[in-house]
């Protein structure tokens, strides 16, 4: 039974505490990086929370915007890569296959959002701290490409758990980690393919949109405006 | 192989003594395609049987190109088949990427021909041991008959001489 | 560039010219070899200072002014390879036979009727098959074949209270990027034999199979099961 | 047949014992500048060798590439190098099919930068890989895995399209210098003429070999010209098939083209005005050989402005913002002093010294070309780098500053260049001999061959026709 995974998040119910991003980072054994290359630019976040100001001083008030791979259905990181490693699934993922990965980087290159992250270096660790490593999640070495799965070890262990007990995927049963962690729930994750889901409903709504929608990369994360933004603030 | 030949300082005198040479073939016993000819450049000119060379090779040029071309396509099509991928409903063979690839190698199919034809039938490389003199590069012409008749061999040696060949020498690849 | 110099060189005789020209083109040989051999040392001692500095600097622990000091530098886990040679082995998948600590005999415990899930219980439940514990053995070699040899090494294990170091058998390297799970297979009725080979013929587990992505594929296909990378590869 | 007259400035009246004497001086004296230089090269070039290891080794966090620059110095010296590479073959191609006469002391030059600038330039893409280990995934090889390189990527057609013309371009050079090194066995002893025995492959002059070699030539000759302009529009592709404002171009391809054989020119002038002092050819290589690929030269700098200009302004109109970002830190940003002095090296400074007759001498056309080949590398350089650092998403933006392991990575590169041409032109006479001797008093070979072969009947089995005539 294909999917097509997807992400809602309420911009209105976003608070920028980035907990997507701590739980993101845990879970996907992203390597952390020192300040001096944090501040050249090579920290890698898989998601992150932009902050924008509204209005005019003193009467600003912070907005914030989760920004993850986008898993468009027509992502521009996938033609250009010469062996296959960024590719598309039958369950709508944007996948990054890392044994594939030579490093061309030219797909973080076509990416618009810039979602994509580079191994710069070989990650480090400092015992033991590497024990708390997800085992699950594989760690990758210098030299490759990465970027937000949707947490497909979740969705994987998800489908084996639910063939095992003969039965589909129910919705809301795959949570990703940021998901999972948002304490104000903006995020919800989902089956655009299934009407019902939750993420299908929200995708109809009226304040639906989603990032550089003029580029024409169809992402699968949908953003809900804020209602402010509309004049209501 | 034996031969005989001469080494002449300028093309007319080679030309004379090739014609001499050709004329008088049945005489002196040459066989058909025994006259040799060597030179440090080409000789286009009228009398050096440059008008009678042929050969395939703008024939198999374009024969190669067909096939590095059908080769692209078949590369093309065959290695989007053996994993096929999602396309979202696009072909799977994806048209002009393959266009592209198929371009490449039909060019490639061309160059490549082109080089092992001119190998094969110029029928380089050959280390063996035959009839050649290192005065040919000194700019001289070799004008010579292969495997001559032993009777005859002498007086195409005179014929040589009297033509203009600076020297006339004999070759044995014994 | 490489012509004219003897045009320009005084007329003197052609030997006495030829062997200052000799002795200069192999004074130059010997200079050249020396500084080129400087240019490589030099480059490879600044690279080596280099990469020690971004060791360093790329563990998290590098605004702590303590870990200036040699010793008090943590150990770090990274996946860098630990030398060169390890990176060529990896580069061509030479993974060795391993040597166990004790020789453990599949034959005779599949012979006297245990089952592999008997011992490698997780094979049923999650991932990894995992290794029984040395009191695990021990429920049963506390009464059975104590006087072996390979027994009273397990027993010295067990009295000291430490695993033995068993070595993997069947192990991916890191860079292939394998996450493989046991359950779904067994569950779907996957034999152990067709991946680890028959282990009532064989004494000490050998890798008699070569676990490469064909095999796998090959598999699945005929299985009709999901050949997609992400399935595998995350 | 008639013989076509030479135009006298280009006519070269020496006896070919001479031009031997000349032509083959390099390969049998070595002078201690030779050394000197090589040694030189090798010096300087050598630790780029091991900066590349020590990347290998570390990591790519070695150069100055970052979020969001992923390509450097690496990419912008790949499509230089493959730019220049356009300096032999599709001129010397040009040429021999147009049967330009004063071409023949031109080509071999030309066409040895063409396989070392193209040989430099493939390493660049492996370079900047990642893991350049498991460079060879780019290529289409059978494997237990199934997969095969995806035929949609830019970057692999860039691995068809480079092996293409390399080995076009290599048998385009090497085919007419097999008589050459015929020449060079005749003279050598011990060593040396065993290898020139090998190199030569047993050619001995017949008309058969003439034949066949020129009928060879200009088949490629014909050939070689699609594959170069393909191989730089695919590089070209590389940038214009990714969504990145101003490279998202369809300009590109021909921009690219006009830009590869300006540079490659613009080279070639510069190797030949090298050539020319240090090895003395002044009787081969006149001002009038300059002063023709100096007019060329001319052409290509109009049409590179054309170029630039067409770019430019689409973009400004255009108006779009992301793209309006790239083009204003270009214009009056960080980059605008790289801008206009890209501008200034490949137009407001050669636009003159090739225009005015008096000035485009071989030190006019010295200079021009000097300054071209650094505003040319500023071009890569600016397309490259500038919209990577303006894509879509503000708070994406960086800054981009090459590193040591780049810049030494180029020197390297640089020098090993030049050391392959030092090298050939040592071990190869620089000029076609047997090119320039017949160019003295024939018609051009192309024609005839090809009107003798269309004349005569088929005949493959002799070297030369028996006397049935």
């Amino acid at each position: 039974m294909a999917h097509r995974w997807a992400m809602v998040i309420d911009l209105d119910r976003c608070t920028g505490c980035e907990t997507c991003m701590a739980a993101c980072h845990a879970e996907n054994n992203i390597a952390t990086v020192d300040a001096k290359q944090a501040a050249r630019g090579r920290a890698m976040h898989w998601i992150h929370v932009e902050r924008y100001w509204e209005g005019e001083f003193p009467n600003v008030r912070a907005r914030f915007q989760p920004v993850l791979c986008q898993q468009c259905d027509a992502a521009p990181c996938e033609p250009v890569c010469p062996t296959y490693a960024a590719y598309h699934n039958e369950d709508g993922l944007n996948a990054q296959v890392y044994n594939r990965c030579i490093g061309t980087r030219y797909c973080a290159n076509a990416c618009p959002y810039t979602a994509r992250y580079f191994n710069w270096w070989n990650p480090v660790w400092d015992k033991p701290l590497q024990l708390q490593l997800n085992p699950d999640v594989s760690v990758r070495e210098a030299g490759i490409m990465e970027k937000c799965t949707f947490c497909n070890q979740r969705i994987v262990a998800t489908e084996i758990q639910a063939k095992a007990e003969n039965r589909e995927v129910q919705d809301g049963e795959v949570k990703p980690a940021c998901v999972q962690s948002c304490p104000t729930t903006a995020m919800v994750f989902g089956d655009l393919d299934d009407p019902n889901s939750q993420v299908s409903r929200l995708a109809r709504s009226m304040r639906a949109t989603t990032l550089l929608s003029e580029l024409g990369t169809n992402p699968k994360v949908i953003y809900l405006e804020r209602e402010s933004s509309h004049g209501n603030d | 192989m034996n031969a005989i030949y001469g080494l002449f300082p300028d093309t007319n005198s080679a030309r004379r003594a090739l014609a001499a040479l050709r004329e008088e073939s049945s005489r002196l016993r040459i066989k058909p395609g025994a006259i040799v000819l060597m030179s440090s450049e080409p000789l286009e000119e009228e009398g050096f049987g440059w008008e009678k060379q042929r050969t395939y090779m703008p024939w198999l040029t374009p024969l190669g190109a067909l096939l590095g071309g059908a080769a692209g396509y078949a590369l093309a099509a065959f290695t989007q088949r053996v994993y096929p991928l999602p396309t979202g409903g696009m072909p799977l063979i994806a048209m002009y990427p393959s266009g592209i690839i198929m371009y490449e190698l039909t060019m490639f199919g061309a160059i490549f021909t082109t080089i092992v034809t001119l190998l094969i039938s110029a029928r380089l490389p050959f280390y063996g041991k035959r009839l050649y003199d290192p005065e040919v590069t000194n700019g001289k012409i070799l004008v010579g008959v292969a495997d001559p008749d032993r009777e005859c061999s002498g007086e195409i040696g005179q014929h040589l001489q009297s033509e203009g060949a600076e020297q006339v020498r004999e070759f044995s690849s014994e | 560039m490489n012509n004219a110099q003897n045009e320009k060189t005084p007329g003197s005789s052609e030997g006495k010219e030829k062997t200052s020209a000799d002795r200069f083109h192999r004074d130059w040989l010997v200079v050249s070899i020396a500084v080129v051999g400087l240019a490589v040392a030099a480059t490879m001692w600044v690279s080596a200072a280099r990469g020690m500095l971004e060791g360093q600097d790329s563990s998290p622990a590098a605004g702590a002014p303590a870990v200036s000091t040699p010793e008090q530098v943590p150990a770090v886990f990274t996946t860098a390879r630990r030398s060169f040679f390890s990176a060529v082995q990896e580069y061509f998948g030479v993974q060795g036979t391993p040597v166990q600590p004790v020789q453990f005999n599949h034959s005779i415990h599949i012979k006297n009727g245990l089952q592999c899930a008997g011992c490698h219980s997780g094979v049923t439940q999650g991932p990894d098959a995992g290794i029984p514990s040395v009191s695990f053995c021990m429920a049963c070699h506390q009464a059975i074949a104590t006087d072996k040899p390979e027994i009273k090494k397990l027993t010295v294990y067990a009295v000291k209270g430490r695993e033995p170091p068993w070595q993997p058998v069947f192990w991916f390297y890191p860079e292939v990027h394998v996450r493989f799970r046991h359950a779904p297979h067994i569950r779907n009725g996957i034999a152990c034999e067709q991946c680890h080979g028959d282990l009532s013929k064989e004494t000490v587990a050998v890798r008699s199979k070569e676990l490469t992505m064909n095999f796998c594929l090959t598999c699945h296909k005929a299985n009709a099961v999901s050949v997609d990378c992400v399935t595998c590869h995350y | 047949m008639a013989t076509t007259s030479i135009a006298p400035e280009y006519a070269i009246d020496i006896k070919p014992d001479q031009i031997r004497q000349d032509l083959l001086r390099p390969i049998f004296q070595t002078s201690r500048r030779f050394y000197v230089l090589v040694f030189f090269l090798v010096a300087i070039g050598l630790p780029g060798i091991f900066l590349y290891a020590n990347q290998m080794s570390e990591g790519m966090g070695v150069a100055g590439i970052t979020r969001p620059i992923f390509w450097g110095i690496y990419i912008a010296n790949f499509v230089f190098w493959i730019g220049i590479s356009h300096a032999g073959t599709l001129i010397s191609a040009i040429l021999r099919l147009v049967n330009a006469t004063w071409r023949r002391p031109v080509t071999r030059c030309a066409e040895a930068i063409t396989v070392f600038a193209l040989a430099i330039g493939a390493q660049y893409p492996i370079i900047h890989l990642g893991r350049s280990w498991l460079f060879f995934w780019l290529m289409p090889y059978p494997s237990e895995r199934g997969i095969w390189p995806n035929f949609r990527s830019p970057l692999c057609w860039d691995f068809f399209a480079i092996s293409t013309y390399l080995t076009g371009s290599t048998a385009f050079l090497l085919l007419p210098i097999i008589p050459d090194w015929a020449v060079v066995r005749d003279r050598a002893s011990g060593f040396r003429k065993r290898i020139y025995t090998i190199l030569a492959l047993g050619w001995r002059g017949t008309p058969r070999e003439w034949h066949r070699l020129e009928v060879a030539m200009r088949i490629m000759a014909v050939a070689i010209l699609p594959v170069a302009i393909s191989v730089h529009t695919i590089v070209s592709w590389d940038f214009a098939m990714a969504p990145v404002p101003m490279w998202h171009s369809t300009v590109f391809g021909p921009y690219f083209v006009a830009g590869a054989i300006f540079s490659g020119i613009a080279a070639l002038i510069v190797a030949m005005g090298i050539l020319r002092k240090a090895l003395h050819l002044e009787e081969y290589l006149k001002p009038s050989h300059f002063s023709n690929l100096g007019k060329l030269l001319l052409v290509m700098s109009l049409l590179w402005v054309y170029f630039i200009f067409a770019e430019r302004l689409t973009v400004w109109y255009g108006n779009q913002p992301a793209e309006m970002a790239a083009f204003w830190s270009i214009q009056r940003g960080r980059f605008a002093g790289l801008f206009w002095t890209m501008v200034s090296c490949n137009f407001l400074i050669p636009f003159p010294i090739l225009a005015i007759k008096k000035l485009r001498t071989i030190t006019g056309t010295m200079i021009a070309s000097s300054t071209v080949v650094v505003g040319m590398w500023l071009e890569r350089f600016l397309i490259v780098v500038p919209p990577l650092e303006h894509k879509y998403l503000p708070y994406e933006w960086g800054t981009y500053h090459p590193s040591v392991t780049e810049i030494g990575i180029a020197i390297g590169t640089l020098c090993g260049m030049i050391l392959l041409y030092v090298l050939f032109a040592k071990l190869v006479p620089i000029i076609s001999i047997w090119e320039l001797k017949g160019g003295q008093h024939k018609k051009p070979f192309a024609e005839q061959a090809l009107s003798a072969a269309s004349r005569s009947g088929v005949h493959l089995d002799s070297t030369l026709p028996s006397t049935n005539s």
